[in-house]
């Protein structure tokens, strides 16, 4: 096996009497950036939450840092982030309160610098409020301020860029490319056009799923 | 906050661990404190369900000293029902399970923070208002500390087998029925011993036998349960 | 998949394999179902005309030839739906998933044989359809038990995660078993004087228990071929994508 | 044999009643559980061939 972080080997997974993906094979580098595309329903979100350790509906290896994942799970979910559909967001509780379980749930995330990772997403001012009193896109900014805080390797974000701004989005994508020069990896799936495209690996499910 | 878990603290495995829990206990407690009507309900539950009984069987003081201790049990394990389904719903449902089901810390300890939580939550108040339905229903005042005292221990049980039910059908869109379906069989012994141990207490029986019997499903519920729950939680958010 | 199992006995993955299963269970069905029907007919042959009357519950002692084997079958049943179901959790093996999931209607079905042939029996000898016997009650909190794994059965759309939820829920009820038998033993001790009960009796001589044991394995016989159908059923449908379905298929 | 006639056997000494009740709920417990699955597989099959004969049509 070679270095690759992250190394999948003919994953198949079925979902609904649908093949979703058959024989899929690809590896995931330090300093990469996958961008998994694909039409609604083609499998990205099952496929990210396969790779999370998530779902484990499927047949086929994957391979953390060379070893069987279900043999060195507690090590890998030290070094991810997972950022999926639902923002992981807390109603009643503010978004200081939010990132400070975030830390206890993942030493990963450093609760020290919680107040500048919320201005960095434009949240200063709000820290004491509830995330119920926030915007949608408010309460997905919440959730990214993990991205300023983790020291995960490996982030998968699943349309991490819905309802952020223009502005926003220029941010996140440049902490990618950070991320991405400090040797970390990324997988994520977008609607957006990546402005940073060039710099992006994609890969399209429509022509690798089997019908 | 206080809750801060860095990985410092990670050196010493016991301490992170405690305050692991700690946080989770905070955060729940926190939690319902913010949403009280989630507190509230089953206790109010509590005391409809035990209203029912006068109303519907006789108010005869005589009959109803009889039965107390089997209704006050019956109501106090039906409002814990009711609660349950809330324990993991909410975080299933904005996505904070997956997070904590991604997490490198130990599964079992976050998921016994979360029933202890739980249990203050339901089975703490119930077991205080307890001496009021025992009240109403003409239960002997010398039966009153055996009441107490199995509520005490019986309900954490309750919270921990409910907690099974609650995570295997977090992710069905009716969860409410099958929870109680999937549960009730498995609180017979807790309702059976409970009651027992109200019943000695009331006729001057012995009772240690009782309290060591609900410790002792107690004992195997906290060593158990939390990994079936565990184990649940990870089936259900797989889907 | 095989390297990494290899400390297993060769027929442990053979198992495993959907289309092995089919075919053995397949070989296996008639002979098993020659011994059930030869069985269940002489054993009831045998316990209706030959085996004599109790002399204190006279004729209805002949019920126990059918309450005490469906009792006991429900019980195996659920150990056999528990231990498939871990089977199917630690090992990922679907043909063990499959397996607990047909043990659930037939021991549901054999513990409401057992409560209603309890029912019948409990008329002339205790005067009343119902009692609340240790044994009945700890059945029908069987029957309770496989009802909760049935509905969450059919409450999860997702197979795979049917059956897995399902196997928690039914290792849970194993390990609650005996708790649930000794408490009701306990209690029903409490609450009743002891009458004579159903099936209790001193040394049973053995021109009764002899047509017992034959229905006993007989109705073993009979759950062996009620299982291996509806697994096989099973195995259909949760690999009806595979090819070796669709050729058995086209050549029907 | 422990009847005189046949008579005797069906009144089964004045618990003819529940004895044969019980025998006959065994039975239709026994039949069901056979007839059961294969009922079911009838139906498994016939879809199968029908979806089988959908995809070869649309292939």
């Amino acid at each position: 096996m070679s270095t690759a972080l992250l190394h999948v080997d003919k994953l198949y997974c079925e979902r609904d009497d649908r093949i979703l993906f058959e024989d899929l094979s690809f590896s995931i580098n330090a300093g990469e950036v996958i961008q998994v595309e694909g039409q609604n329903g083609s499998g990205k979100t099952t496929l990210l939450r396969i790779l999370s350790g998530l779902s484990n509906h499927y047949e086929g290896d994957i391979f953390w840092k060379g070893a069987l994942l279900s043999t060195v799970q507690d090590d890998f979910r030290r070094e991810i982030l997972y950022f999926g559909h639902h923002p992981g967001v807390k109603a009643v509780l503010t978004p200081e309160e939010n990132l400070h379980w975030y830390a206890a749930m993942h030493p990963s995330i450093d609760g020290k610098k919680i107040a500048m990772a919320l201005e960095q997403v434009g949240l200063r001012g709000f820290e004491d409020s509830p995330c119920h009193t926030l915007s949608a896109g408010q309460n997905r900014r919440v959730s990214l301020a993990r991205l300023y805080l983790t020291s995960a390797k490996l982030w998968i974000l699943d349309e991490p860029f819905t309802a952020i701004d223009k502005k926003g989005v220029a941010q996140k994508e440049q902490l990618i490319l950070d991320h991405a020069a400090n040797g970390g990896s990324v997988i994520l799936t977008t609607h957006h056009e990546l402005a940073i495209s060039e710099k992006v690996r994609r890969f399209n499910l429509d022509e690798l799923a089997g019908t | 906050m206080g809750i801060i878990v860095t990985n410092e603290s990670a050196n010493s495995e016991g301490s992170s661990v405690l305050s692991l829990f700690g946080a989770v206990l905070k955060r729940d407690l926190m939690l319902a404190y913010r949403k009280k009507s989630d507190l509230f309900n089953p206790l109010i539950f509590f005391l409809m369900v035990a209203t029912l009984f006068p109303l519907g069987v006789s108010p005869e003081p005589d009959f109803l000293a009889q039965i107390a201790p089997g209704v006050v049990w019956v109501a106090a394990l039906l409002a814990t029902l009711l609660s349950m389904e809330s324990v993991f719903k909410s975080d299933f449902e904005d996505g904070t399970l997956e997070q904590t089901l991604l997490s490198p810390q130990p599964l079992f300890v976050i998921v016994l923070a979360k029933v202890l939580a739980h249990w203050m939550m339901s089975g703490l108040p119930l077991t205080l208002l307890a001496p009021l339905l025992a009240v109403m229903l003409f239960l002997p005042a010398e039966g009153m500390s055996g009441l107490m005292l199995s509520l005490l221990i019986g309900t954490p049980t309750l919270s921990l087998v409910g907690a099974i039910g609650a995570a295997l059908t977090v992710g069905l869109r009716k969860g409410g029925v099958l929870i109680s379906l999937l549960v009730l069989p498995l609180y017979i012994p807790v309702l059976i011993f409970g009651t027992s141990a109200v019943q000695a207490a009331v006729t001057g029986l012995p009772l240690a036998g009782f309290f060591a019997l609900l410790g002792a499903i107690l004992a195997l519920g906290l060593v158990l349960a939390p990994l079936a729950i565990s184990a649940a939680l990870r089936i259900s958010v797989s889907g | 998949m095989s390297e990494k199992k290899n400390w297993m006995p060769r027929w442990f993955y053979q198992l495993a394999s959907p289309r092995w299963s089919y075919e053995i269970m397949g070989k296996l069905l008639p002979g098993f179902a020659i011994a059930a029907f030869l069985l269940l007919i002489a054993g009831t042959v045998w316990a209706l005309l030959f085996a004599p009357s109790d002399y204190q519950q006279g004729n209805s002692f002949r019920i126990i030839y059918i309450h005490v084997p469906s009792a006991l079958l429900a019980q195996s049943c659920y150990m056999m739906m528990a231990i498939a179901g871990a089977i199917g959790l630690i090992w990922k093996m679907k043909v063990a998933d499959m397996v607990a999931k047909s043990c659930a209607p037939i021991g549901a079905t054999m513990a409401v044989l057992a409560l209603a042939t309890g029912a019948i029996w409990g008329k002339p000898t205790w005067g009343s359809w119902w009692v609340w016997d240790a044994r009945l009650t700890s059945m029908l909190i069987l029957l309770f038990l496989y009802l909760g794994v049935i509905a969450l059965y059919s409450a999860i759309e997702n197979e795979a995660m049917a059956a897995k939820s399902a196997a928690v829920l039914a290792l849970v009820g194993l390990v609650n078993i005996p708790i649930i038998k000794y408490s009701v033993d306990w209690w029903n001790t409490l609450h009743q004087p002891a009458t004579f009960k159903l099936t209790e009796r001193p040394a049973m001589a053995p021109e009764m228990w002899l047509p017992l044991l034959v229905m006993v394995i007989g109705f073993y016989c009979f759950f062996a071929v009620s299982l291996m159908m509806r697994t096989r059923n099973e195995i259909l449908v949760r690999e009806r994508r595979a090819s070796w379905v669709k050729e058995l298929v086209e050549k029907q | 044999m422990s009847f005189d006639s046949f008579s005797d056997f069906i009144a089964m000494g004045g618990h003819g009643f529940y004895v044969w009740l019980s025998y006959a709920i065994a039975l239709v417990v026994v039949v069901i559980n056979i007839v059961n699955p294969a009922l079911q597989k009838k139906k498994i099959v016939s879809n199968l061939v029908r979806r089988l004969r959908r995809e070869n049509k649309s292939l």
